[in-house]
């Protein structure tokens, strides 16, 4: 198992253990924002060698399952689990955006796995974020006269601290190109690896705290956290090998697909449909989906990838 | 020395809430207002601060007492429904009473 | 608008004490309580959060006068002889009294 | 359970005060207090805390209401024509008054 | 551009769109600590392997120059400005200090450009972070009965963080060298360009809050704020070729009379001139200043010093 | 002296000078966690490539002495010291228990001395953590007919911070080894000697203050804070040699039994025996014991050991 998941589950031990560790809010929040440029900038300098008109494609393709997944998200959480309008919404939002952390988790497993990747594809973690989270609203407001603000969450979905690091990370990469971004990769390349292990010890602490308020909010949600993701893994390396993508790079459609985001979707949700109840999207996404993803889910859909490639060369 | 009697309003809530607050409460004539950030519990379970979402702010506002009111009012009827939210209003003196 | 009164107690003292407060005052009858750091000085001389030694917390619990006082004879007779603590009481009103 | 009456004197300021207010107030016979980094907005405009010169901080000493007054009066004279800062005054009751 | 100048951009554009992208207290505190640190371990270092002696003229030369700026800058805010004594005092020091982080620019902007220059400047900088402020004080006490407490002040100045950092670092490089500090390279030297993109873009979003407050202050000191420092870059690359240093040197003293202090002046300037208003002091060097050098700026000294060493060889 | 010292002296006299020098609160819970985790990374790794039966004896050995530690310091501390039984118990924990930073700073001399060291200690500075503070605790309740809530006190005591990230490490670094570990190296190897130096700019800065607290303390604490951790290391090196250790690693047994605990037992005592002053314990042992130890101690410690060494060969 990769080391940086042993930090993830050192945390949960230590938070289910009752240990008084607890990392400094700044420094959560530190991390995160670092992870988010990092993971930019290498997409940006990346895509800077890389001709725009053949990642177009790709990148439209990205964003019709972005909105996609939400749609099929909804009925379940609406039927099967019965849930109210809102939170059923809210959910499938989250789990329609992406997890930009499993996405580092699963690039690493595919680097340590010396599965090659196309290196661009953080340019398809900052295009999936959005998608997701507009569908949900929509599914939300869906035959309700109450009209939406657009503009409001525009700014709350556009805005937020997530799309405008990685997005901004994007853009100086691709705007620097690798050697412009050179002097400073001691500080964003080189420890990327360290942050991301330090910052899944800090996930594993929020986690195993997020299962517990969960465990309150009934069981339909525990199973959706592990099925679906697996189901929506599915289709992303449908996805993910229809345009034309790497073994390595289907799989990371794969675990972009199957992960639920807990940065931009959680604060877009709160404001934009604040009926719904935080504690079992947080508690789905955190508590179940992204243990199950970064542990158990992203070498299942590396085996997806593979499978695919078996039965359907190209 | 000469003290004016003024409310004090405490709004304890989401941090999502603070942007929101700071823009609603001037319409009703506070001139003022300040922000800590928090941790807590109570009906909505605990909120410990420990990722974004689980981060809790403390505003006041001193004010006369009938903005104080409608402050708290509008609050209530707007976030309190859907957002975990206590507020309590307590009596204060203040020096510069053209201040608050 | 129909407000309520309610007592606030605010205990301030090391955040060594914090998990054992928060365990504490549930029983007595605290539906809930907000946390914040701080710094400060008084007999016990100056505690500037520096280190992790020297941390300090302010918690607030508004409750009814009853719990209040029960709590803050506690924390005075379990806490007070051997921890930095200060307490203190104050009114307050509230709109939701079925929440404190 | 017996309680006694004192006073709490709230000073809500520029960060760059916090030593001279820890420094000023001793002599007037304050026996302690305690500070809290915050932010907020007032006449003079928002003080987001974002960067040193933006910082603020909310102390707060519990004493008698002489003390407490003179305190105030003192910092008023002192500091208020120069720097963002908010006072005010609130009841309080303790358990142990040789404390304050 | 530099990818740095970027970040700081990033930084202002997200402000002024109203993102909720907000930086940590203690990381914009860390990130400054460390930037002070690192860049007087650099120039101890270096400094280390010259002979004080010969350096010793050029410092009381930079010394003379963050005495001289304040001066010129207090009669233009006074009469032309029509600023209070306490205001054309306060802006007037802050404007003798010097901006560490455009110092930090500069340098990288030259090395980015092949342009060596004394890499010793940074005892420069600590020299001259000093005498502005001191000479803002005396100038805001002029013709006032009142007297002042300069050992409360003093302490304020010479106490303050910048100096005890800046000047800390460069005696621990000095007495340690390099050999001394390499092991320590992988956190101050390695990572340097890196945290100081991160504090530009911390810096971007400052600055672009600065700039609305300095609207309201009127549209004098817009000018001031760029003209000025323009024409103490022409006096500080003229000493810096007094003094003897090369090109590259010449335009960092360039640099450094352009810019403002926005760390040890305002700290102190609030404390020994309370009566002046800092929106107005720190709204000129962060909002106006800063931005202008740190994109504009150090370019075109650049050109000045150049030019002087064209039209005036040695 | 090491670079790394230097930083603690700046610390110590900006303190002193009454510098507004303040390290973020978060700043420090950063490093402090940073060097725990990384020194029992560090030491996993060394650990994975062991025979952990040729370790397993030593460890017992460094066990016992942990123990036996504070039963010396006990008696000194009460009859000489004069002090409660509660005080004296304390100390005595904290001086049985151990300083990870002291262990760094020990590290580091010896790396620069070019001595080598048994690369695995860092598990033995995990395993005196614990030992210390226990027995300490049993001396406090030694005949008080008070009975003992072992469940909440073994809670604080193996559920600490440093516990936890130390013993963390330790596993992740052996259950990865070398290899696994690698990517991280960026982070938890490359900064770690500069994050020590930042960590002891601020603990310069608390060690300051720590010393005027106990200057009201009285003196005898001041003698003991320097005395008995000369004795206490004449008893590691004898350990450490007795348990077969090279030069390097028995002058480290020396300065661990040396140090006193500032994180693990000031925690765990505070709790355990709330009605001792822990302005005491901390005042020797962060304002005495650790700065001697890292300036004047720990070359004398490596004294003892080469000495050792020299009469009595192998
Ligand atoms: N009785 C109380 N006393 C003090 N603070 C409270 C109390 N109840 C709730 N809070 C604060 O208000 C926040 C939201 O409360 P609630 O909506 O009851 O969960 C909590 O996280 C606490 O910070
Ligand atoms: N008079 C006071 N006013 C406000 N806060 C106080 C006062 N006295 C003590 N405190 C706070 O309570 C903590 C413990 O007080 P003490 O036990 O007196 O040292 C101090 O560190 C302060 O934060
Ligand atoms: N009406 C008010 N209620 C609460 N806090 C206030 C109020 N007015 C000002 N403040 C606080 O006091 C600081 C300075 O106020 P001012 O001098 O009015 O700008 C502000 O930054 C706020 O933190
Ligand atoms: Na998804
Ligand atoms: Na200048
Ligand atoms: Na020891």
């Amino acid at each position: 198992m990769d080391p940086v998941v042993l930090f993830f589950l050192l945390g949960v031990a230590a938070r289910l253990a009752k240990s008084d560790l607890k990392l400094p809010e700044a420094l959560y929040e530190t991390l995160s924002i670092y992870l988010l440029l990092a993971i930019g900038l290498k997409g940006g300098v990346e895509l800077a060698s890389q001709p725009l008109l053949q990642v177009a494609p790709q990148a439209f393709g990205v964003i019709i399952m972005g909105c996609a997944l939400p749609l099929l998200a909804f009925p379940i959480l609406r039927r099967l689990g019965g849930l109210s309008q809102a939170n059923a919404a809210s959910i499938a939002g989250h789990y329609g955006s992406v997890s930009v952390v499993t996405f580092a988790v699963a690039s690493a497993y595919l680097s340590k796995s010396g599965i090659i990747f196309e290196s661009y594809i953080p340019l398809f973690v900052a295009l999936l974020e959005v998608p997701g989270i507009v569908v949900g609203i929509l599914l939300a407001r869906m035959n309700q006269n109450r009209d939406i603000s657009w503009g409001a969450l525009a700014h709350e979905i556009f805005l937020g601290k997530s799309v405008v690091l990685l997005g901004g990370g994007l853009l100086i990469g691709w705007a620097c190109g690798a050697q412009g971004i050179n002097p400073m990769r001691g500080l964003f390349f080189d420890l990327f690896k360290g942050v991301l292990a330090l910052f899944l010890l800090e996930m594993g602490l929020v986690a195993a705290s997020r299962i517990a308020d969960l465990r309150r909010a009934g069981t339909f949600l525990l199973g959706f956290g592990i099925i679906v993701p697996i189901l929506f893994a599915m289709i992303g390396v449908g996805v993910g090998r229809a345009i034309g993508l790497s073994v390595g790079g289907t799989a990371l459609m794969g675990a972009l697909a199957a992960s639920a985001s807990y940065i931009a979707a959680p604060a877009a949700m709160r404001i934009a449909i604040p009926e719904a109840n935080p504690t079992l999207s947080i508690g789905a996404a955190l508590g179940i989906t992204f243990p199950f993803n970064i542990t158990l889910g992203i070498p299942l859909y590396l085996h997806f990838a593979t499978w695919l490639e078996q039965v359907l060369p190209r | 020395m000469q003290t004016f009697d003024k409310k004090i309003l405490v709004i304890i809530g989401e941090s999502a809430l603070e942007k929101f607050l700071v823009r609603d409460i001037k319409p009703f004539g506070a001139h003022g207002y300040t922000v800590m950030d928090v941790r807590g519990g109570g009906e909505h379970g605990t909120r410990e601060a420990d990722w974004e979402g689980n981060r809790s702010i403390r505003m006041e506002v001193i004010c006369t007492t009938d903005v104080a009111e409608r402050i708290a009012e509008h609050v209530l009827n707007k976030y309190c429904a859907n957002f975990s939210v206590t507020m309590f209003l307590a009596d204060v003196s203040v020096l510069r009473p053209e201040k608050f």
